[in-house]
């Protein structure tokens, strides 16, 4: 399935500047009639399809329990895909144990930041670089996502576990990147910090962007993290019930009233209005 | 918290059931049922068979195996079954051992090698009227018309020699170390009263545990008590390794042992260490005529050499099997242990085994013997003739 | 002064070998969370098959590498045939395995090599040099030297290189780790062969010492878990000190207390450390954190 | 827990750290809670599923008078051990389900009831006072591990569980003069309770038989009990013990304590079945297979650590003499059981059902639904 054509907010266009992670090999991610779910439970994930190219930002918005989380951690292969496949380029990573979906470019960067919390910042990063292997390449990776995150630089020798919400954050999605990933996977990252910390993982993000990352970012807060977005999913239950540039996602009603929730009676399986465009993806 | 009601309804349940025991009646187990035919009979060896003191059981079996081969396999036309119980070298699984095998009516028990488990087991022979052949040394093994006969000196025999011996060169303040096994406190017991009663002072007399992998504490407390003599008690390795770790540590006085320190394995831990120790014990391989043509013949027969417990267990295989032979047609526990008490057998370490009557050796044998270029050599004979 | 200066001197000696054995014990832990209960058979198998290549004819030095080898083997087949079903499980079911294995590896001894006591030469000399009333044996400075060496190259491993940052992760975080390319699962392994091959050098080093017999390993499972506690579980400093301090500190009792009593004293003062100081002597902020 | 690393955090970033902390904390409780009722309500041994007393009563009976004519020799001395392990495991299993301690102490709390019986049993002091002295003795020494341990985790509990056992056995073997040492101490008189010969097996068995569905009827009431259902919660998720506070902690004692009643109950019937007693008899072997009795019977209920017992007692006493090769068999099979049957034996049945619907499945041709976490 090749990627659609992309509804690329005007000005966004990006100048390829030499940063951490340089996605050269231009491949995005495909994924394609996943089905998921949790061990021994019902899929959570049904027949989702999407695609993030090289270079685009595509925030998946969704209520607590939409399928969110689950979604990320099936493209990192934490769960298994029950059915469908996902895709780097023409490197198939469904069905790869996550260690291995993880050396071949894919970054998760988990809910609740999930830093090492006994280990000092500078293992936290090299960390993240595990599967580069080589100690130089490690170290050189380890200077330029410094250069990256400047705010990083005071805090290195220090136990990661002392660093406050925002920084926590910070390094999760530093550290994503000292793996080279061609895909960035950010589960909620603005979730639980101040608006000026908020503004600034965004900016980290937009700067992935200009990286030539391709970044699937799932959110809850909609209205801040619509703007950065150069397109927009909507899921609920499983499925994908809206999406579109962000843009026109922005100016849509439809976006505000499934943010804050479905009306009641109506479920999954019944046509949503949008539900001819969301097949698209 | 539990109820009140809960505690009364248990109590009721404990009374009831008494009650149904009670209606019941009990009836009582036949006990020592007939030896059975009078052609097959059952000897019981009780020893360890698993466990660190696994090669007690091998050499138990080996020596059945060679004096069966020595005196014919059917002393008296009684053709022998062994049952074996497993002692571990633990005195409550040599009770275990014991209940199991004697359930099972032997004419007579071959008693493990471990004195501690020989003393849990007294009781159980006396109930069942059957006798054993024992190698312990440890004093208390036997008693006046006891169950049990010793194919090697106590030590109470040996230690009252063995300090006259210390005394007589000159120590006069002494360290004694030993095991908490049941062997090493008896031994020692005997030791030191014999020692005291030679005018030898026991300035130190600590304990190390079986398992213990470091002795270094217990030899500086040696060192700073300023002995002029050691004691080392302790089981082949241990025997070794405390002559080896004190050398070490330079301990620089004369070192005594117990009979262990005289085996293979302890020259093997020790090496060199141990020439110069002297070990009071009942069997050196180069000490007589029998001695050396058992050592050949053991030697040849199980590819490796003879120690003091192998001989012993011999001796105890012989006198079972000649007080087998001796009882006759109807050859019970009973009438079994009146020959073993009367018994007059060829030994290895004595001329001839016969028992006094508390059951210990006539004439029981005490050899002071030395380590010298890999070889036990006899220093001096305390006792027994050859 | 000097009989002190000897129990000391002579219990940094024998307490080396307890610290390689809970240092082992340790990196098990600290990778997996398991207590690794047949630690001290593996050392046992370790130096039984030191005796055996020694006996047909290799360098003691050679056999001794052959018996790091099988306790490395031995520690790998353990983890990977027993232990990884249980990481999932709770920690007794993981300890009760190791049981389990413990058993095993004492009966295979006792069938291949029998129970009777065995016996390996020392790598050096054991008659003592004499400094001032102190005795030390070149045989003690191999012990200790190598005790040095080996956990100092184990505590760099552990603490610089790639590996040895992917386990002190995977023992914070084993959900996380994936999410960077680390497979828990081989590290698991990992950490278990080389806890073995710790294991079979304490055995091949110890042994000279005490000797061989198969059921010795209970006693040294005991004292590398009682080093590794009082240390710190998961700390490999930790562990080389507990392990000195434990035989100092029986030492010093059985020399001024009572030597029937010396290990009662030495776990009463674990026991206290551990009231004191929750993670033990050297154990990290994790140690207190972590709930199992 | 958090708390603790809250407190490490830098000043300046401790307002923007607080609220998810707290609000994470608030999360964890109430995932721990809803686990902890899920656990209770889910479990078999919930006091409506007790059989009633009268049931009981009769099965002792049948077993009073049946069992000692079926079973004679060797075979009942070692039913009766199996007796005497099964009381000392439930008690175990107290500790370990309801207190949350894996103690590798449980033997020798033992011996102490043990040691207690044998020496003050005599002319003076009669059977049935020295048995309570017993129990008595082993709930005080077990009560020591719960109040060390309500202070250390769990892994450390385990050395401390250690140091008291490896304590009690120099204690034993160093106190040569009260306690025979090594060579271990005799009865120093028969035993008899109610007109019951217990140096005899069968009356024995009969004996330990009414004495371990006591033990049973006791160990299910305090799990049906209020602090039995706090404990039980306690032991899913520690959180709740936090929550709780103090009175778990009590609690928790209590039950070491009650543990060690029944151990030294057990220790104390030992001396009376061998009329003999050594420290040997005591060691960390036998409290790792006390152990296994627990973990093995899975559920915590009295009933199945009974049935455990029995099995591990008859195993062990069959394969773990003469031969290393039954040695090696045991620990095989030990290791077999823990890895494929996670719920002990109680959940063996559901086990064989899962197997057996799996291959159902299998020839069905229809995939099962395995994804999932790998």
């Amino acid at each position: 399935m090749a990627p659609e054509e992309r509804d690329v907010i005007p000005g966004r266009r990006r100048s390829r500047a030499v940063a951490p992670g340089d996605a050269s090999g231009a491949v995005g991610l495909v994924v394609e009639d996943v089905v998921s779910g949790y061990r021994g439970a019902p899929s959570v994930v049904h027949d989702m399809s999407l695609s993030v190219a090289p270079g685009e930002v595509v925030a998946v918005l969704g209520r607590n329990g939409a399928g969110k989380t689950t979604l990320l951690s099936t493209i990192s292969g934490v769960l298994r895909c029950r059915r469908g496949r996902v895709a780097l380029g023409d490197e198939q990573l469904s069905g790869m144990p996550a260690p291995r979906i993880a050396a071949a470019g894919v970054a998760h960067v988990p809910e609740g930041r999930r830093v090492i919390p006994g280990m000092s910042v500078d293992d936290n990063l090299r960390l993240g670089g595990y599967s580069l292997r080589s100690r130089t390449v490690i170290e050189e990776q380890l200077r330029s996502v410094i250069g990256l995150f400047p705010m990083l630089e005071p805090w290195r020798r220090r136990v990661a576990g002392s660093l406050s919400g925002g920084e926590q954050q910070m390094l999760a999605i530093a550290r994503g990147l000292m793996g080279k990933p061609r895909v960035v996977l950010l589960d909620e990252p603005l979730t639980g910090l101040a608006p000026i910390l908020r503004a600034e993982v965004l900016g980290v993000v937009d700067a992935m962007r200009t990286a030539g990352h391709a970044i699937l970012i799932v959110e809850q807060n909609a209205a801040e993290t619509l703007p950065f977005a150069d397109r927009v999913l909507v899921i609920h239950e499983g499925r994908i019930t809206l999406s579109g540039s962000a843009a026109e996602m922005a100016s849509s009603s439809a976006i505000q009233e499934e943010y804050l929730g479905l009306p009641i009676g109506r479920t999954a399986g019944e046509p949503c209005p949008t539900r001819e465009e969301s097949r698209r993806w | 918290m539990v109820s009140h009601i809960k505690w009364a309804g248990a109590a009721m349940v404990g009374a009831a059931a008494l009650a149904a025991v009670g209606c019941g009646g009990s009836d009582k187990t036949s006990s020592a049922s007939d030896a059975g035919s009078a052609n097959a009979v059952k000897v019981a060896i009780v020893q360890p068979y698993s466990g660190d003191s696994a090669y007690y059981g091998e050499y138990a079996d080996q020596a059945f195996k060679l004096a069966m081969e020595e005196l014919g396999s059917t002393p008296g036309g009684h053709a022998i079954t062994f049952v074996r119980g497993d002692s571990k070298c633990v005195p409550t699984a040599a009770v275990q051992a014991g209940n199991q095998v004697l359930a099972q009516s032997p004419v007579a028990v071959m008693a493990p090698a471990c004195s501690g488990d020989t003393l849990a087991l007294k009781p159980l022979l006396k109930a069942r009227n059957v006798s054993a052949c024992s190698i312990n040394l440890h004093p208390e093994i036997t008693e006046a018309n006891g169950k049990i006969v010793r194919a090697a000196p106590s030590d109470a025999f040996t230690n009252e020699l063995f300090a006259k011996y210390i005394a007589d060169k000159g120590v006069k303040k002494i360290g004694i170390l030993h095991d908490t096994s049941g062997y090493g406190q008896g031994n020692v017991d005997t030791l030191v009263s014999s020692l005291e009663k030679n005018g030898v002072k026991v300035a130190v007399n600590a304990t190390y545990d079986f398992a213990d992998t470091d002795y270094s504490g217990q030899i500086v407390k040696l060192k700073k008590a300023k002995v002029d003599a050691a004691y080392f008690e302790g089981y082949d390795l241990a025997a070794g390794n405390l002559v080896k770790q004190a050398k070490q540590l330079q301990l620089d006085v004369p070192y005594y042992a117990n009979t262990n320190a005289g085996n293979d394995t302890a020259e093997k831990a020790a090496g060199k260490s141990l020439d110069g120790v002297l070990f009071a014990t009942a069997f050196l391989a180069d000490s007589s005529d029998a001695t050396r043509k058992f050592t050949a013949t053991w030697q040849q027969k199980f590819n490796q050499a003879p120690n003091s417990d192998s001989v012993d267990l011999y001796q105890c295989a012989v006198v079972i099997l000649k007080a087998i032979e001796a009882t006759g047609k109807n050859a019970t526990g009973a009438t079994v242990g009146e020959q073993m008490a009367k018994v007059s057998a060829p030994g290895v370490t004595v001329g001839t085994m016969a028992f006094d009557a508390s059951g210990d050796l006539n004439d029981p044998p005490v050899l002071i013997g030395t380590w010298k270029d890999g070889k036990a050599v006899l220093v001096d004979r305390l006792s027994g003739a050859e | 002064m000097s009989t002190f200066i000897q129990a000391v001197v002579a219990g940094i000696a024998a307490g080396a070998v307890y610290g390689l054995l809970g240092a082992g014990f340790s990196l098990a832990y600290k990778t997996t969370g398991i207590i690794n209960f047949a630690h001290g058979d593996i050392a046992m198998l370790g130096a039984y098959v030191t005796f055996s290549v020694f006996g047909w004819g290799a360098p003691l030095f050679v056999a001794a590498l052959a018996g790091v080898v099988a306790g490395g083997l031995a520690g790998a087949v353990m983890e990977r045939g027993v232990l990884r079903p249980l990481y999932k499980r709770p920690l007794v079911a993981g300890i009760l395995a190791t049981v389990g294995v413990s058993v095993v590896l004492q009966s295979v001894i006792q069938l291949v090599w029998g129970s009777l006591p065995l016996t390996l030469p020392s790598l050096a000399s054991s008659t003592p040099w004499r400094i001032g009333s102190v005795a030390f044996s070149p045989a003690q400075a191999v012990l200790l030297a190598v005790t040095i060496i080996v956990s100092t190259a184990l505590i760099f491993a552990v603490d610089r290189t790639r590996v040895g940052r992917g386990m002190r992760a995977c023992a914070q975080d084993s959900g996380v780790v994936v999410l960077f390319g680390i497979s828990p699962e081989r590290l698991y392994l990992t950490a278990f062969a080389i806890a073995g091959m710790l294991a079979g050098l304490a055995g091949a080093l110890i042994t000279p010492t005490i000797g061989l017999t198969p059921s010795r390993g209970v006693s040294l499972s005991v004292l590398g878990f009682a080093a590794a506690v009082l240390g710190g579980l998961g700390s490999v400093t930790g562990a080389i000190v507990g392990g000195i301090a434990i035989a100092v500190l029986r030492n010093l009792a059985s020399v001024y207390v009572s030597a029937g009593y010396a290990d009662a004293v030495a776990y009463l003062a674990i026991v206290l450390v551990l009231l004191v100081r929750v993670r033990g002597l050297l154990g990290d902020d994790l140690e207190t954190v972590r709930s199992v | 827990m958090p708390a603790t690393g809250s407190s490490q955090r830098s000043e300046e970033a401790a307002a923007p750290a607080a609220a998810p902390l707290a609000e994470e904390h608030a999360a964890r409780h109430a995932r721990a809670a809803r686990r902890g009722l899920a656990t209770i309500l889910g479990d078999r041994g919930v006091p409506g599923r007790q059989r009633p007393l009268l049931t009981r009563l009769i099965a002792v009976a049948l077993l009073v008078q049946v069992v000692p004519g079926l079973v004679s020799g060797p075979n009942l001395l070692t039913l009766n051990l199996a007796c005497v392990y099964a009381m000392a495991a439930i008690g175990l299993s107290i500790v370990f389900s309801l207190g949350g301690f894996v103690s590798v102490a449980q033997a020798a709390v033992m011996a102490v009831g043990g040691y207690i019986l044998i020496l003050l049993f005599g002319p003076t002091v009669g059977f049935p006072v020295a048995l309570l002295l017993a129990g008595l003795g082993g709930a005080l020494v077990s009560a020591l591990t719960g109040i060390v341990g309500a202070r250390v985790k769990s892994h450390y509990f385990i050395l401390i569980s250690l140091a008291l056992a490896e304590t009690i056995q120099l204690v034993i073997t160093n106190a040569t003069s009260v306690t025979g040492g090594a060579n271990g101490v005799g009865l120093k008189a028969p035993a008899s309770v109610l007109g019951l010969d217990l140096g005899l097996p069968t009356d024995y068995f009969r004996f330990i038989t009414i004495l371990t569905f006591v033990v049973i009827y006791l160990a299910d009431s305090l799990r049906a009990s209020r602090a039995g259902l706090a404990l039980r919660a306690q032991t899913v998720d520690g959180y709740l013990a936090l929550a709780a506070g103090v009175a778990i902690g009590r609690y928790r004692i209590m039950a070491t304590a009650i543990g060690g009643v029944f151990a030294g109950l057990a220790g104390g019937m030992v001396a009376i079945r061998d009329g003999y007693l050594g420290p040997q008899n005591f060691g960390l072997d036998t409290s790792i297979l006390l152990l296994l009795m627990v973990v093995i019977a899975g559920t915590g209920r009295a009933g199945s650590v009974v049935v455990s017992a029995l099995i591990l007692t008859f195993l062990s006493q069959g394969l773990l003499t003469l031969t290393s090769t039954g040695t090696l068999i045991y620990g095989m099979g030990l290791i077999v059981l823990i890895i494929f049957a996670p719920e002990g034996l109680g959940g063996l049945p559901r086990l064989a059902r899962g197997a057996l619907g799996r291959l159902g499945a299998r020839r069905a041709g229809t995939a099962s639904d395995d994804g999932g976490e790998r």
